[in-house]
């Protein structure tokens, strides 16, 4: 295992998230552990995001408790230097207005790398993702699949010990999907842990250790994937 | 009209030493003043913006407010904050250029800081959870929002700018209008009207908005130049 | 700073007509000060003067010196010069104030043909004088016609040149003053229409004031030279000061 | 200054006819010039982030250069034109409020215009090929455009609101501070301080703040209702 | 045929694309003929967007012409015109700031169509495609697939006589995706033109009548879609 474990298990308690009143997602118990590839699965507006957005520490639950590897809580400050050691890759990607480069290179600058080792990681990224002919290219003139690459590789400099995907190839063609999905299990070879939202059944099969599956806001099966689906 | 105007413009032309020195003060004053205020008011903006804090609300609504804040009114406090009588008299600031470039960073900053506080609020809607999520403090955030917004923010400060070039009240009042030290081309073309020289004051006038609109102009094509080179 | 200079408040009638544009280098010339004056309304520069904000001060409202030497704020108050003040009014004249043998008789008639006058409203020196000159008559203007601007100088008379609206002003701001439209002057002469300038030194028992290097100007302005200075000022061919 | 703030303030709460009517006035001239230059500073300012014709650049730069027209200048422009002698003589507005709405119209008209300009450019980067889709013309898409950044609008508003009730240039000239007739709150505090009673001047000053204050905080409070409905 | 045919076919001579130089798409010759749908395929960042972008008059050709049935060329304002008889799902919507219903409506408002009628045609393409709860909510608050529904339910009441669909079941969960490919179908069946890019070979096998795959900006295959893919 590459990378050591601190964020994982993440546990929710009686989590429920109900922004304005209205239960979108909840009450949920249950937890995420390490070494197991986790896929979540469910129709749309089922909450998948949302769910994911809480593990990352983007939302606060309204009710009930979310606690990972080291004790932090989702509400808590400390909550920010475990999402450091996770990355997400959104369903709907926002890229800076900046160059692919820059947009690749600029979580690493965030985290103080030094300038040299960034450089050899971002063109490094680029390449796993088939970007490197772009790097000088605005990253908002990219095509879908592109700025879904770019994401990806965005995340992937940063060796997060958690790998939030949200429907991580859903803009891509079959061969970078493939591509896509061999990163993602190099990733989880090193030890990292991945979370995995799709729509896919098949890619659900290929890629799933463990599935959940979630409806209205709840989870309605959980297991090995052969059961779930 | 056009007689006055054709002198006035023959002055600046001839090089007249006077309406020259007067010319070149107000741009001094007026670009320092944006500058200085920008400094702060640029990342202040965008951190009330980012930052949730008890208040909020009523900083912003404060902010929003002291756009309004009269120049008379700022060139009082401030001259009686610079007079002898005042607590920073010993400055000796009272009646001097210096003088006037404080007032004017007075009454400039809450214009970009609330314009600037707009633009990054909306910036942030569309970036908050992304940058969130690759790690970037809200601290951080502060430059990374304000350089992708340049572009938009370059708007604000040009209000500002325009709010300094044009105002009078402040300026006479901490600046004194002194021929040769504090005159700027307002307090010129406020003094040639109360000489009941009024098509001489347009014409200065014109000479100012030509200023002005050399140095938007100048604005705009960097802007645009900068935005190709991104584009 | 190795140029010496004193600051000067006075007023902006003094500062429109032209004269210390004149009289100032003149000053440089023989004594190496140069005087950086800051003209504004005439409670502005008597305040300015009793903060300590200027070294001396030079304004033509009798009363407010008085007081201003009384409340401490300034010292050896001296006649400088003087002019007079003149009734300006549309040439057409509807009120009659041309006939007019003094200026209360003009006042009268001004406020009999109820034709608009419009008062500086600002505490200066001449808004003073006409007050004193409205209770001379014992009229207490008011009504439509009698418009209250609270303005300089300068910006009255644009207001009256533009509602062709009788006034009071100083001849120095008059004779300096170019959008006259159709106003010209339709009273002047009187006694009563003396216009009186004091130099006062501010009381440097009060501020750190550059009273030895005001002290200079202040003399100068008294001696033989300052006085010529003055006299010699010319604006279109008409002297707009009378030295004491 | 304490006391010249309680004697100013308790002439409010006393209901002191002249400074009501004063305080009236000012909010008068200066609501309906934002008023009338936003019923066409809006539109305009859309209308040039939205089409593309010869000289577009230059208009864009006009506008971001007319934000620092100086109010006397305003002011004199005005003044001209409204006089016995200028073309609208005859209209006899010279020295009335009416002509105070116009020259502070003129006045916030390119501040409400120009930074319209910008918001609704970077709102349009966004929209540009959807709504185009949709079938929104340009013309159509003026008015979509404004009511989705009609949050972010606001502040531009209260920018032009806050130039209109701080500015003394362009009213003292156009009103003539007439007592009783076009005096307002600027006004009122340059007389003060050309009277030499500074402290009432900064009293009229807080004053003033403290009406500005109030309607922006009823500005944003109706903004965060509405977003709350919204969302 | 229930809506007349006047927008086809759409027909390409010579055109490219290159905005800054740099050809993106082309040279390309080929026209969109009535009666058929056409899925196009191909790597990411081959030009499918942009070829879609061009067909809707939304880019204009640097070099080349195109023209479609009446004779308006791209270039020319008359294709306004013929863009109303259009519509296109983007790959990545924009919604309008507000609500789901508002949305939907925005369209039908624009072209005038009485308010009773347009209430009803809102009221039946939020329904079809599955989104009638959700009517009140504020658009940009939807979950990923709502999104994308909302977008084709945008299109769908535009009656249009061609539909551009950039991957428009790419965030839709199976069962919507069904439901999608059979409202298109009937869509088909009422003599509309669908264009159709999708990233799923499945999908293409599906609904393809005809199919182009454009890599680098080039057709390097048109035909049966069993030929081409
Ligand atoms: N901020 C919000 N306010 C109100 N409702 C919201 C908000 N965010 C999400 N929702 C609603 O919560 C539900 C779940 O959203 P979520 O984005 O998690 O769905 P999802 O499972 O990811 O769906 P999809 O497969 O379409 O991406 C949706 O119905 C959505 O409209
Ligand atoms: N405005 C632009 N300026 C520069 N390059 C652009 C612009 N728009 C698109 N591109 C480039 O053109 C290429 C084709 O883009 P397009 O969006 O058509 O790809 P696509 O085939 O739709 O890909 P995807 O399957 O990823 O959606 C991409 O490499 C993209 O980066
Ligand atoms: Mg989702
Ligand atoms: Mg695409
Ligand atoms: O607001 S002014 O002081 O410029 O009139």
């Amino acid at each position: 295992m590459g990378v050591p474990q601190k964020t994982l298990p993440i546990v929710f308690e009686g989590v429920t998230f109900a922004p304005s009143g209205v239960s979108l997602l909840g009450p949920l118990d249950f937890q995420l552990n390490a070494g197991q590839r986790t896929v979540i699965v469910g129709p749309n507006g089922a909450g998948k995001s949302l769910l994911l957005r809480l593990c990352h520490g983007l939302l606060k639950p309204t009710a009930g408790q979310i606690r990972c590897g080291d004790g932090a809580e989702a509400k808590s400050p400390e909550y920010t230097a475990v999402r450091q050691r996770q990355a997400m890759v959104f369903q709907r990607p926002i890229l800076l207005r900046r160059s692919v480069w820059a947009n690749a290179l600029y979580s690493l600058k965030l985290r103080g790398i030094p300038k040299d080792q960034a450089r050899v990681e971002t063109t490094a990224a680029l390449s796993l993702f088939g970007l490197e002919a772009l790097a000088k290219r605005s990253a908002r003139h990219l095509s879908g699949g592109e700025q879904q690459r770019l994401a990806l590789a965005r995340a992937w400099v940063l060796k997060p010990e958690v790998l939030f995907l949200d429907e991580p190839t859903s803009a891509l063609d079959p061969d970078a999907t493939v591509a896509v999905e061999a990163a993602i299990d190099q990733f989880h070879a090193n030890g990292s842990k991945v979370v995995m939202v799709t729509h896919s059944v098949s890619q659900a099969r290929r890629m799933a250790d463990e599935c959940l599956l979630l409806e209205r806001g709840q989870i309605v099966k959980k297991g090995p994937v052969a059961e779930v689906l | 009209m056009g007689d006055a105007f054709a002198g006035a413009a023959w002055l600046v032309l001839a090089g007249d030493a006077v309406l020259l020195g007067i010319v070149q003060l107000s741009l001094q004053v007026s670009l320092s003043a944006v500058f200085f205020a920008s400094l702060l008011a640029l990342p202040v903006g965008a951190a009330i913006a980012l930052y949730h804090f008890p208040g909020r609300g009523a900083v912003i609504v404060l902010l929003n407010a002291l756009m309004g804040l009269p120049p008379v009114v700022a060139g009082l406090l401030v001259y009686l904050m610079l007079s002898r009588a005042g607590p920073l008299g010993s400055l000796g600031l009272l009646f001097t250029p210096a003088a006037m470039v404080v007032v004017q960073a007075l009454l400039i900053f809450p214009i970009v800081a609330a314009l600037t506080r707009q633009m990054v609020s909306d910036l942030w809607d569309e970036y908050h959870e992304q940058l969130t999520s690759l790690g970037t403090s809200r601290l951080r955030a502060i430059p990374t929002l304000l350089w992708d917004g340049r572009f938009s923010l370059v708007t604000t400060l040009l209000a500002g700018f325009g709010r300094a070039t044009a105002e009078v009240g402040a300026v006479l009042i901490v600046g004194g209008n002194i021929a040769g030290v504090t005159r700027v081309m307002t307090t010129s073309i406020a003094l040639e009207t109360s000489k009941g020289n009024l098509e001489l004051a347009l014409a200065l006038g014109a000479i100012l908005m030509t200023l002005t609109l050399l140095i938007n102009a100048m604005a705009f094509g960097v802007g645009e130049l900068a935005k190709r080179r991104y584009e | 700073d190795d140029q010496k200079f004193i600051t000067l408040a006075s007023t902006t009638s003094t500062e429109h007509s032209g004269l210390f544009e004149f009289i100032v280098p003149i000053f440089q010339a023989q004594t190496g000060i140069s005087v950086r004056v800051v003209a504004v309304g005439t409670g502005q520069a008597l305040a300015i003067g009793c903060n300590g904000d200027a070294d001396a001060v030079l304004v033509h409202a009798p009363a407010a010196e008085q007081q201003f030497v009384a409340d401490g704020c300034g010292i050896d108050r001296r006649a400088v010069m003087f002019n007079d003040f003149v009734v300006v009014g549309p040439k057409d004249d509807p009120a009659g104030v041309l006939g007019a043998d003094t200026v209360a008789e003009g006042f009268e008639r001004i406020a009999q043909a109820k034709a608009p006058f419009a008062s500086r409203g600002d505490d200066s020196g001449t808004h003073k004088k006409e007050l004193l000159l409205w209770a001379d008559v014992g009229i207490k203007p008011t009504g439509a016609w009698y418009r209250e601007l609270g303005a300089g100088m300068g910006a009255a008379l644009n207001t009256a040149a533009a509602m062709q609206a009788y006034t009071l002003a100083d001849r120095a701001t008059w004779l300096s003053f170019s959008n006259r439209q159709g106003l010209s002057i339709v009273f002047q002469g009187d006694q009563a229409l003396h216009n009186p300038y004091s130099s006062i030194l501010v009381n440097p028992n009060r501020h750190p004031v550059k009273v030895d290097l005001a002290r200079v100007w202040h003399d100068w302005l008294v001696s033989e030279a300052g006085q010529t200075a003055i006299s010699q000022y010319q604006l279109n061919g008409h002297q707009l000061f009378t030295p004491n």
